[in-house]
């Protein structure tokens, strides 16, 4: 096996022979018709980015409005603020901020292949994205729900006089959409891998992406059925969870939860695959337990459908199916585990660089093993007779999707801009940015634990005055994660224009896609390359490192 | 005993005292494993940083034994949480006789208490101290959820159904009564007050609420005026099961099942007879889902229940 | 350019045969529906409709031939489904107070249907 | 012919036979999300026929037995229709499988018919909720749960089979005419046999928990 040692020379000025996927065409048809996954990837991007401001927008005002007793805000417009910045959230940011996004752009690239096996799908995806997009925005503009998120009948289905039809058809047509780029990730892995690639020496990232679409592909139509039948029953007044006809509203529950616990592991998971990536590539050195990553990220995906029901243990659903659903919550709880313990110890003999991937990365571990952990306190039965639908329950979830989640996916944004745009951003201000966003954090969701253990209910506009410092403290800390959110937006923005060229492989990783130019070419690679080692191949005693197609470099 | 813990809400039931023990024994195991895991992440951090003489030698990629045993060691500290805590839900979640009985019927907004004795109360609930209160909960439209943080108790009220909870004040004093459950616009203002009183002041407020018929005897009458007596009295000639000392006993259905009749087998026999008809007797008795309200239909049960007693007593 | 045919299309002699097998199972489920069998009858018309599909998996959809990963994606449809049927009944099969009775609906639904 | 096969294989495929199963294997996917969907509505059938055996055996007896019979034996027929089609793109003659196509959208249309007469019976039934709906005698409140099933299956189940006529009709009027489905490359063709068979398939399961249930 034949190993060229390239000396890492600086990156040389040779302009790249093809142009870039950026600048091979420049017409609008070209970017709103496109085939290349790259670009879908970048009309992804645009269209969350925007629902992220949406969505927190909503977050701004009910902070603002909960930053006093008497608040801001009337009830009724606090009431669909909270429902709307949970549904924008969660399916127009959370679900498909990663795999859209990082997984279209880098799938094919670190596979060796050169598009996703259906591009037409693909590109698919996105429109139907946006159609649910202004479904969502027109439900917003005339009014918004006022059920929640979760859309508890018969709530939602006969007492709530928001546009909850309008918000139910939303969410059937984005399951359209994340059904679409899951099966297109699948059947890309299964078919389009490299020769040599073997699932064994597939990067953790796509192994998560791979995860992620299992379950997006089996959960989302239950999700789709679910608000089918609530629509219906909206529409017509008459349906299968209308307790007046005999209809069983915790029906409603059984089959929304059955999604959406799976949807919470939809949006960790590619989360879970970016950090795989990046503690690595900073730290040196190779995953510890590479094999166990993989086991646990699949366990994940499969035990994630058997423990729905304990978001209804006070529901009224039978004592002996709360034991059951809490038991399995432990087990699930017990990949993560392994996960996070390799993380920490990927650490070890490391030679670590603590650049702005790699804070985020670690506030990523840090706020994860938080949230998994008061996750475990609300899976114990007795406490979460205590705790549920308190703000406990809102500071545990947020430590996930918002802690770690988000954290990983400017983790991401940060690892591959220089291979997205070809420029390199101000490390300095990344770094800023990455332990910013970490204090905000904490500073906005922390006092929430103890908000919720004294008991302060979650979607009430208003709550006794004696516990104003504790809101105090939470909104004050939302408006420094606000800052540490669009700070990013500035100085990756200006790195588009003033950024210094980034060369193929500007921080020495193993990938295949860092064999490829950066911003790369149209068809990825010229020809398809043949992979001969497992990844991660660093080596932090001789500092050198060995790409997955076996030239070994320094650094 | 929970003073010297600071931001800890007051603890004034039985069943509290035992969630708060359980919740800090989880808060020690969890901010030992959250310790852990800073402490790795900082020394290997410092230790291992680029450029640091310590030495990467024989770097271990890895090793099944660390992994397995980090695993079970945290697996097998929280499964004795999980039954701990599995242990107080089917304690807490299995309502016994209780020496007090109240009903509570959630409403949009509202929560309606009713006292056997008959008197009613809007958002409040007076109840004696070191008393076992049994409450039996319905819901007239939406999901609410019936939460006193003080004690540590919550069930959501589903509508079409009875939920029943129970709790043990051991504090006298005023606590907070919370709905959880999102119900509309005005949730946030959906509470109310337990006021937890000392027995002679619980019997003087009884007596100060001036209602002299009790719930039972309500209940009679709305037997009565229904009807009901036509086919369930003692001497009446219609073939139908007797009704006294009917509560807390098990009946035989036409299906072949055992049901306990407690609070929602009768409301389930009231309002959809056709489903439990008793073995042996004809499904002949009229639907009343569409006659009764939920107040009349908790009179009825106050009523049924009272007559199983006066026949014990009657022994 | 020789035109090699999948062997497994040759003739459409089998096809036909599982035409005609769909039709008899059809016809036996119809003539179990009328036979009083009480509660074993929804078990057997489903038994008969899984063995129809299962045909129509097989020979319409071309799943003949050596297992291959069509066969797992066809499969664990099904197998998910498991999770939903089997897990919800740890609740049903023994929540008190079900099935529920019908509450009346003293509070008329404020919500006019429609909007 | 070469020409037009280059033309067909995409960029990212090695050849045509790839791209095919890679094709297949796709629509298997969306048949899992497809599964899963219907399954899930008939988990709601099951669970309310478990609680509620009585009223959903007397709702039950007013639906039209023989235009559910014959509907299954149609879709059962165009499913063989359907694959004596593809067999014929597979050994080239081009007219046999268009005859054969031509049947499939017939036997869709028949179906369709059918059900439309069914809808028809069904409204004079009075049995539609919400719009028209008088609950027989002695049945409990769960029938019109029972009506609400039925609607909501029979009308998914037929905006999958109007998809299905549609795909065929694509293949008859666009693709064949292009001369896109040869023997070398015929896949687009099978992918929509196997969609095709599949709503077929969900008939299959439908029919026994609308039409079968309280006969006896």
């Amino acid at each position: 096996m034949s190993v060229t040692t390239v000396e890492r020379a600086a990156p040389r000025e040779t302009p790249s022979p093809e142009p870039s996927y950026l600048t091979a065409e420049h017409t609008v048809g070209s970017w709103l018709l496109t085939r290349d996954h790259k670009r879908i990837a970048l009309l992804f991007f645009a269209s969350i980015t925007f629902f992220f401001f949406v969505g927190g927008i909503a977050a701004t005002l009910m902070r603002l409005n909960l930053a006093t007793p008497q608040g801001l805000l009337q009830p009724s417009v606090y009431n669909r603020m909270f429902t709307m910045h949970g549904i924008i959230m969660v399916w127009f940011f959370l679900i498909p901020s990663i795999p859209t996004t990082f997984g279209n752009f880098f799938i094919p690239l670190m596979i060796g292949a050169r598009d996703l096996a259906f591009p037409r799908v693909n590109l698919g995806s996105w429109y139907v994205f946006n159609l649910s997009g202004l479904v969502v925005l027109y439900s917003l503009v005339m009014g918004g729900a006022d059920t929640g998120w979760t859309f508890y009948t018969p709530l939602s289905a006969s007492y709530a006089n928001g546009y909850v039809f309008a918000a139910a058809m939303a969410v059937f047509i984005n399951g359209f959409s994340s059904i679409m780029t899951s099966l297109n990730f699948i059947v890309t892995i299964h078919r389009l891998r490299a020769p040599g690639m073997t699932w064994l020496r597939l990067p953790l990232f796509v192994w998560g992406i791979y995860a992620v679409s299992v379950v997006m592909l089996t959960a989302t139509p239950v999700l789709a059925m679910d608000t089918l039948l609530l629509a219906v029953e909206r529409f017509i007044g008459v349906g299968l969870f209308d307790p007046t006809r005999g209809g069983d509203p915790i029906l409603w529950q059984h089959m929304f939860w059955f999604y959406s616990h799976p949807a919470v592991y939809i949006m960790i998971l590619p989360a879970m695959g970016v950090v795989s990536e990046i503690i690595p590539c900073y730290a040196r050195r190779p995953i510890f337990g590479y094999v166990g990553m993989v086991l646990a990220l699949m366990a994940i995906a499969i035990l994630s459908f058997f423990v729905w029901a304990h978001h209804m243990f006070v529901a009224g659903i039978s004592i002996y199916a709360g034991v059951f659903f809490s038991l399995t919550t432990f087990f699930v709880a017990v990949p993560s585990a392994i996960k996070v313990f390799n993380w920490t110890v990927s650490l070890h003999k490391g030679s670590i660089v603590f650049d702005a991937p790699m804070l985020y990365s670690l506030g990523f571990v840090l706020l994860f093993t938080v949230g998994g952990v008061t996750g475990l306190m609300l899976a114990t039965l007795a406490i979460d007779v205590g705790v549920h639908g308190t703000y406990f329950v809102i500071a545990h979830f947020h430590y996930i999707m918002v802690g770690a989640t988000v954290s990983a996916y400017f983790a991401a944004l940060h690892y591959w801009w220089p291979k997205i745009t070809g420029r390199l951003y101000p490390e300095s201000w990344a770094r800023f940015a990455a332990i910013l966003t970490y204090v905000g954090f904490n500073l906005t969701f922390f006092p929430q634990f103890i908000l919720g253990y004294l008991g302060m209910p979650r979607r009430s506009y208003t709550y006794p005055v004696e516990w104003q410092s504790w809101n105090v403290l939470s909104s004050a800390g939302a408006s420094i994660l606000a800052v540490a959110y669009a700070l990013p937006l500035l100085y990756l923005g200006w790195s588009l224009i003033w950024g210094r060229k980034a060369g193929p492989n500007p921080w020495g990783a193993t990938g295949l896609e860092w064999t490829t130019p950066s911003p790369p070419p149209d068809h990825n690679f010229s020809s398809t390359p043949t992979v001969v080692h497992e990844p991660y191949l660093y080596d932090p005693e001789k500092a050198t490192f060995v790409s997955q197609e076996g030239t070994r470099h320094a650094g | 005993m929970y003073r010297w813990i600071p931001f800890w809400p007051d603890t004034a039931a039985v069943n509290a005292e035992v969630v708060n023990n359980l919740y800090i024994a989880e808060l020690i195991v969890s901010g030992l494993i959250v310790a852990t895991v800073v402490a790795m992440i900082l020394a290997f951090g410092v230790r291992y940083r680029r450029g640091s003489p310590a030495s990467r030698a024989n770097l271990v990629q890895k090793t099944w034994h660390l992994e397995v045993g980090w695993t079970t060691a945290t697996l097998g500290a929280f499964l004795i949480l999980f039954v701990w805590g599995a242990s107080i839900y089917i304690w807490l979640f299995q309502a016994p006789q209780g020496d007090e009985e109240v009903y509570v019927v959630g409403k949009r907004w509202m929560w309606k208490v009713e006292h056997p004795g008959g008197q009613r109360e809007i958002n409040a609930l007076h109840v004696p101290v070191d008393k076992t209160i049994r409450v039996v909960m319905g819901s007239e439209d939406v999901i609410h959820s019936f939460f006193v943080p003080a004690f540590r108790i919550k069930h959501d009220v589903v509508p079409g159904t009875l939920q029943t909870i129970w709790f043990k004040a051991n504090k006298t004093g005023v606590f907070r009564l919370v709905c959880t459950q999102f119900c509309g616009l005005q949730h946030a203002t959906m509470q109310g007050e337990v006021d937890v009183m000392s027995a002679p002041d619980y019997a003087r407020w009884l007596t100060e609420q001036g209602v002299h018929e009790s719930l039972a005897d309500q209940g009679r009458d709305v037997f009565r005026a229904h009807g009901c007596s036509g086919c369930h009295d003692e001497n009446s000639t219609v073939h139908a099961p007797s009704l006294a000392g009917l509560y807390g006993t098990y009946v035989h259905l036409q299906d072949g099942s055992v049901r306990l009749a407690d609070e929602a087998y009768i409301r389930d026999c009231i309002l959809n007879p056709r489903s439990f008809t008793v073995a042996g007797f004809p499904p002949v008795m009229p639907d009343f889902s569409g006659q009764l309200g939920e107040d009349e239909v908790l009179k009825l049960i106050a009523y049924i229940k009272s007559i199983g007693k006066t026949r014990e007593t009657g022994r | 350019m020789t035109i090699e045919v999948d062997p497994r299309r040759a003739r459409p002699f089998p096809f036909v045969v599982a035409w005609a097998l769909l039709l008899l199972l059809f016809g036996v489920s119809l003539w179990t529906a009328f036979l009083g069998l009480g509660l074993w009858a929804p078990v057997i018309q489903f038994g008969i409709a899984a063995i129809q599909v299962a045909t129509v998996f097989i020979l319409f959809m071309r799943l003949k031939g050596p297992p291959s990963l069509k066969w797992l994606f066809a499969v664990s449809g099904f197998f998910w489904l498991l999770f939903l049927y089997g897990l919800t009944m740890t609740d049903y099969s023994n929540r008190k107070g079900w099935p529920p009775a019908v509450p009346v609906s003293s509070s008329q639904q404020v919500h006019p249907p429609g909007s | 012919m070469p020409d037009r096969g280059a033309r067909l294989l995409e960029v990212q495929y090695a050849n045509l036979a790839h791209q095919g199963e890679t094709a297949e294997l796709g629509i298997w996917a969306f048949l899992i999300n497809e599964t899963i969907f219907f399954g899930a509505l008939i988990f709601t059938y099951y669970f309310y026929r478990l609680t509620y055996p009585h009223d959903f055996a007397l709702a039950a007896r007013d639906t039209v037995l023989w235009c559910g019979s014959v509907n299954l034996a149609i879709l059962v027929t165009s499913s063989l229709t359907m694959v004596l089609g593809i067999n014929a793109a597979a050994q080239g003659e081009r007219t046999k499988m268009i005859r054969w196509l031509v049947a499939t959208c017939a036997l869709g249309f028949a179906f369709m018919l059918v059900k439309g007469y069914e809808y028809y019976l069904d409204f004079q039934d009075q049995v539609v909720p919400a719009v028209n709906y008088v609950a027989k005698s002695g049945e409990g409140p769960a029938g019109e749960l029972f009506w609400v099933f039925y609607w909501v299956a029979t009308g998914l189940h037929a905006i999958h089979l109007m998809t299905g006529v549609g795909l065929v009709l694509y293949m008859l009027l666009w693709r064949i005419r292009r001369g896109e489905i040869t023997p070398v490359y015929y896949t687009p063709l099978e992918v929509v046999g196997v969609y095709w068979s599949f709503v077929d398939v969900v008939w299959l399961f439908l029919f026994p928990s609308i039409y079968l249930v309280g006969r006896s």
